[in-house]
């Protein structure tokens, strides 16, 4: 097994990508991990699916107000700035356009912008929460993932296997080897680990690679 | 016109067998545990009401709230967008044994099908589930190149909701993140029973910021402490409760 | 001619079948008369289609706040319980069916419950307002008017002539003869002037009087 | 982050020929003269904006604001549903002259598909308007056995909107009934430019009194004692000025 980035590097990856005032939504669980890595000097707004803009970190333990909370029911708190609104003006802000960045978790990404990460198949009891939301309206919407399963199959695809969140959506895959965008139905590598081949990848990735004229090195600091 | 309730039992006493009821709250933040309770009550004296349907965004947690609701089997269908959560075995196994019907819709899909029954919008188009499994069935069409899924209005006979304050006219303000589908709920049920911390005076809640006004408030109901379903579940509570 | 009412008389009819805690909308003009009679011990909440519930009545010449006016662009005032709300929230509450009472002015009513109160036909600049709203979702939606026009010709009749505003959403008129139902696509005959034969009422209404077995001396005080 | 901008003239420098422009306002309340007038400057100083696609539930009043701009020939066409006022004199001239296109929108209609606009909703069914003239040529469709017509979004390249307070995060509170139109056109624009009474630190807006988070907001102007139409057309104001 080659070197690959740890999920608080692609975490710092992504979240170098956030643009100064950007309104982004991080979805629950991995995502959420995006929120730590702000560079310096920027600052974006956070948006929760269940009311609040603006929010801040968790608040020490024992500290929670469960009136507070995130769209994964952890604990938040208020900044100056937030605001509070119910959950259709949420909505609204998510299919609406006004987001800069959703970045979310996935199961299978396709070459077509597909993305599955809401359901694993017919067993069990399903859940959606706003993940199908999510994938509309944000102007961009990023993907971090490992980029193959814990069995080492490929969780970039030709076409996804899974039960799809949304169509055509993704705009871009951060992965714990590279940097890859969705343009016009083909994955362009962007960026990849120094000490992978561009073949290497390729064999770990389920669909062609498109090569522009520049790869640049991933680089990440030890975190 | 005063529309306080004196007691939770007399605020939830007209719901009927077979009800659709929307019940606010995200996960334990804004339900209106002490109203879900007074239900619970009211079925384990007199049986009623049972074969509810019941619309909020999750399927309960541990074993009070709507989790102690779906526990009693007064549930026969839950309509939902996140049926998880830290504990949601009464559910699951509720589903699993086929003993409850599960309506799954995207969470901003919920929100606007909710505020679509209580605006008189019988139907929208939304991006949301296109090409997914959730749009099985449902209408599509193309606007300006891009294809949209077709969705109804949500509307319920009850609304059971929880608010921070009210005055006697119903106007409502919430608290913090506990507004979440309160709001919302309010405007589409045929009658709207809030649970609120404190009463207040027609005037005490300024004009400006009042979030639900009152012509969307059947009834209200001062529970001036009421428990936070967070807490319950981390101290292991059950409704009823079952001697320690 | 007859005795008639007059417009104050007719708005005093309408008040009176307004229940204690109803939500009413005035139409702009004449139907904002009937705020002026409420009955002892009933209060009713007013609601105006820009964004204000349970408003009271017109300030003082000269201590008008001109962003706190009515549909009708008329200066009013706050109350205890007064609520603000934007366009939409405003007519969610009219389209979502919260309304106990709309009352509106009419060029025509029909016998099926059609209203033609926005357009005297293609001359002029249109204007429509809230009026076609109105007319859907309110619990009732009456109308208050002249039983006949300047002319002396039926302003209730078999079907309008005039662009309509809704259609078959007319349940009870108040007019300066009369009140009467609107039922099953009949005009039903509730209360008349004592002075006034049905036959001279019938005469003087464009569509078939339905006479149930009581009907109701309509008596007005002097206003 | 800081969304303030230092003059009106700056603040809707951007406005180009064409574009459709939502202007908040119910008549004068809440209308957002200051920014108007701006418009009005820079178009009599370089000859654009022009041809715009105004959209407001009126068609002004007298000559100042909206009435105005119509009376600088900058307006191609008007999307309201109320083009008449104490003195509608400037539109109704021009309409009648064909000058002006006029799109008319039932007041309910208009407010709904501005919502839709915003939130991301590219059509719906209103029982708004069905058999009537203003339907016609639009899809209508049954749902329980009763029939709706469909409409669709409306959306702005620019809203120029009124508020009281804002800070520079763009959240914003309005003043009474000037609310109306100002919230729903400022969701509904690519750009949304404010004139705020008082720019505020962020934090001095409560959390849960904020009106319009600053997601629906790009630019905001301070303007500390804005004009009230109501209160110029009084006085027979005409903009820009005519020398007494």
């Amino acid at each position: 097994m080659t070197d690959r980035l740890t999920s608080t590097q692609i975490a710092w990856r992504a979240a170098q990508d956030i643009a100064d005032g950007a309104y982004v939504n991080l979805g629950i669980g991995f995502p959420e991990m995006v929120a730590r890595f702000q560079p310096p000097g920027r600052e974006a707004i956070f948006h929760t699916e269940n009311g609040i803009l603006g929010f801040g970190e968790a608040p020490p333990a024992g500290e929670e107000d469960w009136d507070l909370i995130n769209a994964g029911k952890k604990a938040v708190t208020v900044k100056p700035g937030t605001a509070f609104f119910h959950h259709a003006d949420s909505f609204a802000m998510v299919r609406g356009g006004h987001l800069d960045v959703a970045i979310l978790g996935a199961y299978e990404v396709a070459e077509t912008g597909d993305l599955a990460n809401w359901s694993t198949g017919p067993k069990g009891v399903p859940a959606v929460g706003g993940a199908m939301d999510l994938v509309h309206g944000a102007k961009r919407v990023a993907v971090i993932t490992e980029h193959v399963t814990k069995d080492g199959k490929p969780k970039l695809v030709k076409r996804c296997s899974l039960p799809l969140t949304g169509v055509g959506c993704v705009t871009r895959v951060y992965t714990s080897l590279a940097v890859i965008d969705v343009e016009k139905g083909r994955f362009v590598l962007r960026e990849k680990l120094p000490s992978l081949s561009v073949s290497e990848l390729q064999t770990m990735t389920g669909a062609e690679l498109v090569l522009p004229e520049t790869i640049t090195d991933l680089i990440v600091p030890e975190l | 016109m005063d529309k306080t309730l004196p007691t939770v039992a007399q605020a939830v006493a007209e719901i009927p067998d077979g009800a659709v009821v929307m019940i606010g709250g995200f996960g334990g933040s804004g339900a209106p545990i002490e109203l879900v309770h007074a239900l619970i009550d009211r079925f384990l004296a007199t049986g009623h009401p049972r074969a509810l349907t019941v619309v909020n965004n999750n399927a309960g947690n541990g074993h009070v709230g709507l989790a102690a609701l779906i526990e009693q089997g007064m549930v026969k269908k839950l309509v939902c967008s996140f049926p998880r959560s830290a504990d949601p075995r009464v559910f699951t196994e509720k589903f699993l044994a086929g003993e409850i019907e599960l309506e799954l819709v995207p969470q901003g899909t919920l929100a606007e099908r909710i505020r679509a029954g209580g605006a008189g919008i019988p139907a929208f188009y939304t991006p949301t589930s296109y090409g997914t499994d959730l749009a099985k069935g449902k209408p599509v069409e193309e606007f300006d190149g891009r294809p949209y899924v077709r969705e109804r209005w949500l509307k319920a006979d009850f609304a059971l909701i929880k608010a921070l304050k009210g005055d006697r006219l119903g106007n409502l303000v919430f608290n913090k993140a506990a507004r979440n589908f309160n709001p919302l709920m309010a405007m589409a049920a045929a009658k709207t029973i809030v649970q609120v911390s404190a009463i207040v005076e027609p005037g005490a809640i300024d004009p400006e910021s009042v979030v639900t006004p009152g012509i969307f408030v059947q009834g209200l109901v001062e529970v001036a402490a009421p428990a936070q379903e967070e807490e319950l579940n981390r101290a292991g509570a059950r409704y009823p409760e079952i001697a320690a």
